[in-house]
């Protein structure tokens, strides 16, 4: 079971979490019309084996979706961070 | 009722004051608290238990505890019956009911049995090489025959009556096994003060130390142990549970049998108890398993482990047999050998090895037992019973046999292979194991984070040692978690004897024919009757990689999971193809370590309770006045409300009948609602919306479709302007969780900037639509405190105000095409609202009306909902491309430029009506140009209604390039049912295309 | 406020559940028509709220997820980083106008409190009852008075806030209106392994 | 090569079954082959299988990491259907379903394809329009189906939940005779042996970790075992698609996930069909040695890890109760689990790579198993020929960018949600 330290909650199991993806594929600006970027963004992924930074949002506690990097392969948790805290520039979404 | 034959007089740790009766196959037995299934049915003299999985052949009780492979029974009648039982672990109650398994017509005599003879034919594999002809699909007429073969016990035939129940758990340190070192890691660890959970598969505290001769300072320590620990306030102790999983996180899934041991569960008790334990440190002291050797006819009943001979003599006070020879590679089976022999036994020894300790030596001699050094078992003879067995002189060191030197008569035979450390849970951790020459067996190697190897388990090789290890890692275990070692160092048990160690094996797993002697089955896998020869044959295959082997010959994977067995194939295989053991590696360890049934795990989970169901502020309301209700996702909402002795048919038609006719009320409670402030809503719901927010009139309501990023729709609903910064946004009872989280989603990561709150508040709201044509007079009699009027609240207006006491929202929106209102008040309200407007309502006319008369009013409009937003639908597929903003960006707005969204072949939204008198119409029919009924044809039907406002079968639909197609006739194909309906494509406005009747 | 009908109303029967002697190992009740005003702030100007409500209800403002402030009859709860709930009794007149005047400028007000309803568990096994479905400790060295944890029971969302004297265990749980037979049906079959009662609603 | 059949069995019995040869030799890797086939499951063994025996390629490898069929072909719940409704799947697995009916005879190897049937349980109105809309085009593409009442459900499945406490009481389902299931393993051993039969080299045991490129065309592979030259190099890795894309310098349409499986021990037969739970993601059926197999839905996050979680187990197992409640009392012995390669709209790709040499076959989330020999059999098409057979011409990597994607299920981009 993974238990995700919640920074508002506190250490909480998956189940009161929803998964939300790969945070890398963040969001183009809506101005932006290139059909390229969009693909990207929504389409594509790095999908690697081991240090994967996602969303999830804790759903059944303060509904903060949060930044997790996480190991895909031992599911170690490193890191979770609010995802309004971490600036856009830090999301992959090169903004 | 037979004579317990087998018992002892005296010892034991069986109450002699509580005797209990039980059936086995049909017969009754006698045995007394505190025996297992297993040790009573020996105490009787039963020792044909079984017939073997694949040959049929007759099996006995081979283990005393968990690893048993051959001793499972069905248990109870009824809802309660259980098969595939493993007798050693069911502990005896007053009245037990079990039977033998998979023979036919008695165990005694078994019709399949003579499979065996061919077992050769049917050697491992031997199905994928036969039974494919002569005629194509021929598989299935043989697999038929198989599959009776299939199984071991009978599934149950009635529901089961017993409750189950989840518990949640947390503690500093788990200790797994309730052996002397696990009591020592948990007195360790219990003393420092941290939180403790010990646990303990068996009903009683003690481990393997239950299984030594009774009395002394064995059970003086035992009894001080589990006393100390039973006063610690932050130490708790669980018997009767097995740890059977450990997953990531230190979380660990456990099983507590708390009604099993018990005829049925205590009243208003579960059967069992499913626990989830988080844990910041786990201790195994999950301690060993012996294991077999494997030598001809190893699987007869009356061979034994050596350990669970000697757990019957000193444990159940049962002795399994008179004249006993031990087969033993290892010093520890010695203890058995004198104890039995203590207990009266004849018993003689059979070592591989050439020369044993002196000191062994000494003791095995003052027994007066016989020692057959350097000699092996090669074979055991009896027809279901163990007759003799035939000693052959051997070299352990070069595995050389000679021939046939004696038979020794013998009616038990108990076997020693060595040991195996229990490290399941390791291994399902992905740990690695390491194979230790020394003591040929499978240690741990690297232990993961967290996790600690106490006593047996990490092969310690005496009491005093495992006790010592287990205080050791208890200790440490309690540090770890931030404890202050405990002052008092635990006090060691200096004074508890020690006994056979494991030292000086000779890792001998098989025993070689004689030579010259005819061919017997060697079983490795007694489970699933895999022998040797199977594992010959599978490698000569080329199923080399040890994970092929398992597949092909099925080595494991039975319930046991290979606990007896795993090690010798592992250990076999090596030798056939000459490599080391470590080269060769283990199987992939897998949760559960022991079966755990299905309804733990479901647990509360079951029958109307499978889901949690959501209900309306109205819900008792409705129930009261007779709505039929249906589910929709979670959620119950009325159906239709029938009259006496109407169909749905007839209840909606009347129902719909009267919204187009007078007025009507439905409860439309479960839409969702999410409530949207701050500064920046507007801009908000202008990204989220293909249409436009921000130019919304205070005051007004406001249809809005919503796409995913990728361009297709996602959602609609109506949102009202409450205020300058307030808007209160409704969404389709089925997208209401996605919706919300979606907005979150977007102000959180992509737009944290918007100064925007959105909440929930779909259960704050109870929501009634009255719709018709006099739904404005029945509000405004109602309503005092809102100017009701066209002018002054027009269509997509939205108004506070107040229904008699009621706070209300009041918005002038339709679903069905007629003037309508959504009340929205307090839930809590929500009934007296409800019963406020039909009190007022005979005036009207007013009908209540359910989920089959909305969507028959909402096909008659044309309004699209689940059937036709099914996650591949372009606004433009719905007819509603106009909505997208060419003003904005909007969530959406570039991927639905993509060329496959812009395709003019897409299927379009139209309606649809029979071209040829009325014909029914069916949902889910094809359309296709007429009489080219194949491929995908150029649409489908998504939703049907009778129309009871135009008295005929009216359709939503998609066709390719259907807006241009008004007044063609297509075939709706149903070949589901052979009908072909020629169709007449039309706009899905069926009624009141104008939109006169909203303001009528 | 016209009468308000409680979402237990049908399923409500004081009285035993299991072992019909004895003391009752759980109590249960249900705590009738509480006022539930949830108040949200701007990250920049959320402080400067809290202050004024500091002053308005004259107790602290909880500063993080885990621990509630009760005082006169209310309890305040940090919900989200800048989300408050205001709990207090049906006729909490204070809570009331918060709704209609919001307590502040940048404040963003809505009544919640039809869309929960509140259940009390009380009595020596509290904890026991709470944790065959709640995945949260509860222990009083983790979980002492005042702590609340937002969660699910059964797939259904709850509040629950550890209430009462030091040493008792109270817990109140917030659970979602449109769920709360389904909980109550959960929790009354699960006290009954416990042996339990069921007051008067309160 | 030994020819199988009931009269070898017995011979070789009689024998003491001495002299069985190999199923497959146990190749050295060469220097360099025309077509060198990543991965040792169903998919990648039947792709050399038909490269040889359709295409008369010469020299083909498969190269494993480990051992052949131990991927997802190894790990799956065996069932085979063909019940799609989207244009681009439908004939698709069509096809794969006729190549399975061929199989056992084709490869001399019993795969027990078992058609027993399924059942897709319908508990709404809408649901049952959804499965008439599905049945309908099955039969429009001759393909079998039937849409039962609740009565006929009965009928033929009673251990269902027909009482009073169904929380989701069945409607309906729909019902396709020939689905059913196969036995996995045999699939990859008897791909196996007849590619070996046709001279194919199949390498367990070595991992492939890079590309070998020269000009920008990819000439072979890197792998634990040295490098090893060709012509044409295709991937069928399933849930490593990504991982080993990437060496090439490729970014997916592909998120990795994981599935769990569970089976029961062995009982009397007590379920004749496969069902699957149209209200919840649950599918069962009961093997030839009476266990239960089940699965259910996905872990729900990344994860290469082949390590299934409790809150899964709990949700199957409510889930198996729920469908069939006397199975309250039987027991799970194993619970395992397999790396699933999830395209954004739950569809695959059988599709040349944007790189020169290299070519695609993955995508295929939680439904590749049924796909194996119509896989195979497109994807040596594909690289055989340099251009998709007509039946995999939709699954190519760039649907997404052009707004044709097979959503079957309308989950869109959120794979670990489908
Ligand atoms: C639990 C579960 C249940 C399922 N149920 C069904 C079902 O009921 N019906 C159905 O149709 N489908 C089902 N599936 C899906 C199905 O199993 C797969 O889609 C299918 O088996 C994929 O086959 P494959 O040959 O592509 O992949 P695999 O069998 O996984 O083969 C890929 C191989 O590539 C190897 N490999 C990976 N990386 C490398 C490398 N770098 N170098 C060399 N080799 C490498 C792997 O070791 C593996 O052996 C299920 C899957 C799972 C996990
Ligand atoms: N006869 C011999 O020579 C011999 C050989 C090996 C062990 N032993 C005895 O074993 C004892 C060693 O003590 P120990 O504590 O290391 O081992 P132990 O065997 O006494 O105790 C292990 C305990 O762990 C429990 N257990 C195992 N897996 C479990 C799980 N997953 N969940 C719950 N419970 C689980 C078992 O039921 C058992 O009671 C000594 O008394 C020693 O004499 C004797
Ligand atoms: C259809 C099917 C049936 C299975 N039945 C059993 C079984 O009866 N007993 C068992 O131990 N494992 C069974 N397994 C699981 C395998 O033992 C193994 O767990 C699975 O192939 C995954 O491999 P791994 O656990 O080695 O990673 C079965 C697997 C499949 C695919
Ligand atoms: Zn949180």
């Amino acid at each position: 079971m993974l238990r995700i330290a919640c920074p508002y909650c506190g250490e909480r199991d998956q189940v009161e979490f929803t998964y939300g993806g790969d945070a890398a594929s963040g969001f183009p600006a809506l101005a932006d019309a290139d059909l390229d970027r969009w693909t990207d963004a929504v389409f594509i992924r790095d999908n690697p084996r081991g240090e994967h930074r996602e969303l999830w949002q804790h759903q059944h506690g303060c509904r903060q979706w949060l930044y997790v990097v996480r190991d895909t392969v031992t599911h170690a948790i490193q890191s979770v961070v609010p995802a309004r805290d971490a600036s856009p520039a830090a999301g992959a979404d090169g903004r | 009722m037979s004579e317990q034959t087998g018992r002892l007089d005296r010892g034991g740790r069986i109450d002699r004051s509580r005797p209990m009766s039980f059936v086995f196959d049909g017969r009754a037995y006698r045995g007394f608290f505190g025996d297992t299934l297993a040790s009573a049915l020996l105490a009787n003299g039963v020792h044909l238990v079984g017939r073997s999985f694949k040959y049929h052949r007759p099996r006995g009780i081979y283990a005393a505890g968990v690893e048993e492979p051959n001793a499972l029974v069905g248990l109870r009648q009824g809802g309660r019956h259980e098969p595939n039982v493993v007798a050693t672990t069911v502990e005896l109650f007053d009245g037990l009911e079990a039977s033998s398994q998979h023979r036919w017509p008695s165990l005694d005599f078994d019709v399949m049995s003579v499979i065996d003879r061919f077992s050769r034919v049917f050697a491992s594999g031997f199905y994928y090489k036969t039974f494919m002809g002569p005629f194509r699909g021929a598989w299935m007429f043989y697999e038929k025959f198989i599959r009776r073969a299939a199984g071991f016990g009978d599934p149950p035939l009635e529901p089961d009556p017993d409750r189950y129940e989840k518990g949640h758990a947390f503690c500093d340190v788990l200790v797994i096994g309730g052996g002397p070192s696990g009591l020592a890691a948990a007195l360790a660890a219990g003393r420092s003060g941290a939180r403790v959970v010990l646990v303990e598969d068996g009903a009683e505290l003690g481990g393997a130390l239950l299984s030594r001769p009774q009395g002394g300072d064995t059970d003086a320590w035992l009894a001080s142990a589990v006393g100390e620990l039973k006063g610690l306030p932050n130490v708790r102790l669980m018997t009767r549970t097995t740890v059977f999983g450990a997953y990531d996180n230190l979380v660990f899934g456990l099983l507590e049998r708390v009604g099993d041991h018990l005829p049925v569960p205590a009243p208003d008790q579960p059967r069992q108890r499913y626990w989830i334990l988080r844990a910041r440190q786990a201790v195994l002291a999950t301690g060993m398993l012996e294991r077999p050797i494997v030598f001809g006819n190893n699987d007869l009943p009356g061979v034994m482990l050596a350990s669970a001979g000697r757990s019957y003599v000193n444990r159940y006070a049962v002795i399994p047999g008179r004249s006993v020879v031990v087969f033993t590679n290892n010093d520890t089976a010695y203890g058995a050998a004198l104890d039995l022999k203590a207990a009266g036994a004849d018993v003689a020894v059979v070592d591989v090895r050439g020369a044993i300790g002196a000191e062994l030596d000494r003791a095995v001699r003052e027994a007066g037992i016989a020692l057959h050094a350097g000699c092996a078992v090669a074979r055991a003879n009896g027809r279901k019973r163990v007759r003799n067995v035939e000693v052959c002189v051997f070299d352990a060191v070069r595995g050389r046999i000679g021939a046939t030197k004696s038979r020794l008569p013998c009616d038990l035979l108990l076997v020693s292979g060595g040991w195996t450390p229990t490290l399941q849970l390791l291994g399902q951790r992905g740990a690695p194991l390491a194979y230790d020459d020394k003591r040929a067996m499978l240690i741990a190697g690297a232990v993961p984070a967290g996790y600690r190897v106490a006593g047996s388990a990490a092969g310690e090789p005496g009491v005093r040692q495992r006790v010592a290890s287990g205080m050791r890692q208890g200790g440490a275990a309690a540090e770890a978690c931030g404890y202050a070692p405990s002052p008092e160092p635990g006090v060691l048990p200096v004074r508890l004897p020690d006994e056979p160690a494991m030292t000086g094996i000779a890792p001998v797993a098989v025993i070689p024919d004689p030579p010259g002697a005819g061919y017997r089955k060697k079983f490795v896998d007694f489970q699933h009757d895999v022998g040797y020869d199977d594992i010959a044959l599978a490698l000569s295959e080329g199923y080399e990689s040890i994970e092929h082997l398992k597949r092909y010959t099925t080595l494991g994977m039975a319930p046991d999971q290979g606990k007896t067995s795993s090690f010798n194939a592992l250990a076999i295989a090596a030798q056939m193809l000459g490599r080391p053991i470590a080269a060769v590696g283990t199987t992939t360890f897998r949760p559960p370590y022991r079966p755990v049934s299905i309804g733990a795990l479901a647990g509360a989970e079951t029958g109307l309770h499978f889901k949690p169901t959501r209900r309306s502020p109205m819900h008792d309301l409705h129930a009261r006045n007779g709505a039929v209700f249906i589910t929709t996702g979670l959620w119950l909402r009325p159906w239709y409300y029938p009259m006496p002795g109407e169909s749905i048919r007839e209840a909606y038609v009347r129902e719909a009948d009267a919204v187009r006719k007078s007025v009507g009320m439905v409860d439309v409670s479960s839409l969702g609602k999410i409530d949207v402030q701050g500064p920046d809503a507007a801009e908000f719901l202008n990204r989220v919306y293909t249409n436009a927010f921000d130019t919304l009139p205070v005051g007004r309501a406001r249809y809005g479709v919503m796409l995913r990023p990728d361009g297709i729709v996602i959602d609609d609903g109506t949102t009202s302007r409450l205020a300058e910064h307030h808007y209160f946004m409704t969404t389709t009872t089925a997208g209401a969780g996605a919706v919300m989280t979606f907005l979150e989603y977007l102000l959180q990561t992509a737009w944290p900037d918007l100064k925007v709150q959105v909440t929930s508040v779909t259960s704050q709201w109870a929501a009634i639509a009255v719709a018709g044509p006099r739904s404005r007079d029945l509000i405004a009699s109602l309503v005092r405190d809102v100017d009701m009027e066209n002018a002054a609240f027009p269509f997509m207006g939205v108004r506070q105000g107040h229904l008699g006491a009621i706070p209300v929202r009041l918005l002038r929106i339709s679903f069905s095409g007629e003037m309508a209102y959504e009340i929205y008040a307090p839930a809590g309200c929500g009934e007296t609202l409800w019963r406020a407007i039909s009190d007022a309502g005979p005036a009207f006319d007013l009908v209540p009306y359910g989920i089959e008369a909305l969507g028959a009013l909402r096909i008659e409009k044309g309004h699209v909902a689940g059937a036709e937003i099914d996650g591949r639908t372009t606004l433009a597929d719905m007819g509603l491309a106009r909505m997208a903003s060419k003003k904005k960006p909007f969530i959406g707005s570039a991927l639905m430029q993509r060329e496959g969204l812009l395709d003019a072949h897409r299927p379009q939204l139209v309606g649809l009506e029979s071209a040829s008198g009325d014909m029914a119409l069916r949902a889910g029919a094809i359309l296709c140009e007429p009489g080219r009924h194949q491929g995908h044809g150029i649409g489908f039907v998504s939703s049907v209604t009778y129309s009871p406002a135009l008295g005929r079968h009216v359709a939503l639909g998609f066709v390719s390039r259907g807006l241009s197609r008004e007044g063609d006739v297509i075939d709706a194909v149903f070949p589901l049912r052979g009908e072909v309906t020629p169709v007449r494509v039309r706009s899905a406005h069926f009624v009141d295309p104008e939109g006169r009747r909203l303001n009528a | 406020m016209p009468e308000q009908r409680s979402a237990l109303a049908a399923v409500y029967r004081p009285g035993r559940i299991g072992a019909p002697e004895g003391p009752a190992a759980v109590i249960l009740s249900e705590r009738l028509s509480r006022t539930l005003v949830q108040v949200c702030g701007w990250r920049d100007s959320f402080p400067q709220l809290c202050r004024g409500l500091e002053a308005l209800l004259s107790c602290a403002i909880p500063g993080d997820g885990l621990r509630a402030v009760s005082h006169a009859g209310r309890s305040i709860f940090r919900v989200g980083p800048e989300r408050l709930w205001v709990a207090g009794a049906a006729d909490d007149d204070l809570l009331r106008t918060f709704v209609t005047q919001a307590p502040g400028e940048d404040a963003v007000v809505t009544e919640i409190g039809h869309s929960r309803t509140v259940v009390r568990v009380a009595g020596a096994q509290a904890r026991t009852l709470l944790n065959r479905g709640l995945p949260v400790d509860l222990d009083h060295s983790v979980f002492p008075v005042d702590a609340f944890a937002q969660s699910v029971i059964h797939h259904i969302p709850v509040l629950v806030h550890r209430t009462g004297p030091e040493g008792e265990a109270v817990f109140d749980v917030y659970v979602t209106r449109d769920y709360a037979v389904s909980f109550w049906e959960w929790l009354t079959r699960v006290a009954q392994a416990l042996g339990g009662q069921i007051r008067e609603a309160e | 090569m030994t020819h199988y059949s009931a009269f070898t069995l017995i011979r070789k019995a009689l024998g003491a079954n001495r002299g069985w040869t190999r199923a497959w030799r146990n190749a050295e890797p060469r220097a360099g082959y025309d077509f060198v086939i990543v991965g040792g499951g169903g998919h990648g063994l039947a792709t050399a299988y038909y490269l040889a025996k359709e295409h008369g390629a010469a020299s083909v490898a498969v190269i494993e990491k480990g051992y052949i069929g131990g991927g997802n072909t190894g790990r799956n719940t065996t069932i085979v259907r063909s019940n799609y409704m989207i244009d681009g799947n439908t004939r698709f697995y069509e096809k794969s379903l006729q190549l399975w009916e061929e199989m056992s005879g084709e490869l001399n190897f019993n795969v027990m394809l078992s058609q027993r049937g399924q059942l897709n349980t319908c508990h709404s109105p809408a649901q049952m329009d959804a499965a008439a809309r599905r049945g309908n085009i099955m039969r429009m593409n001759g393909i079998d189906a039937e849409l039962l009442t609740r009565e006929e459900v009965r009928r033929r499945v009673p251990i269902l939940d027909f009482s009073d406490h169904a929380r989701f009481p069945i409607l309906g389902a729909l019902w396709q005779q020939r689905a059913g299931v196969a036995r996995h393993d045999a699939v990859a051993w008897g791909y196996a042996r007849g590619a070996d039969r046709h001279g194919v080299d199949i390498i367990q045991g070595c991992e492939v970790k890079g590309f070998l490129q020269e000009q920008g065309r990819i000439v072979g592979v890197r792998t634990t075992r040295g490098d090893i030259r060709a012509q044409k190099v295709g991937l069928a890795v399933a849930g490593h698609t990504s991982h080993v894309a990437r060496m090439a310098g490729l970014r997916l349409p592909i998120e990795t996930h994981l599935l769990q499986a569970f089976a029961t021990e062995p009982v009397k037969p007590m379920l004749h069909c496969v069902v699957s739970f149209g209200a919840a993601h649950f599918y069962v059926s009961q093997d030839d040695k009476g266990g239960l197999v089940m699965g259910s839905d996905l872990d729900g996050y990344n994860s290469y890890g082949q390590r299934g979680d409790l809150p899964i187990v709990e949700e199957t197992m409510a889930d198996a109760k729920a469908l069939i409640p006397l199975l309250s009392r039987l027991r799970v012995v194993r619970q395992w689990s397999g790396v699933m390669d999830m395209t954004m709209d739950g569809s695959p790709i059988i599709s040349k790579s944007p790189i020169d040499g290299l070519y695609i076959d993955g995508g295929w989330c939680y439904g590749g198993f049924k796909a194996t020999p119509a896989s195979g059999w497109c994807f040596a098409h594909t690289l055989a020929k340099d251009r998709p057979h007509e039946l995999n011409e939709r699954f190519t990597l760039d649907r997404f960018r052009r707004g044709h994607q097979l959503d079957e299920k309308g989950g869109g981009p959120t794979p670990w949600a489908h």
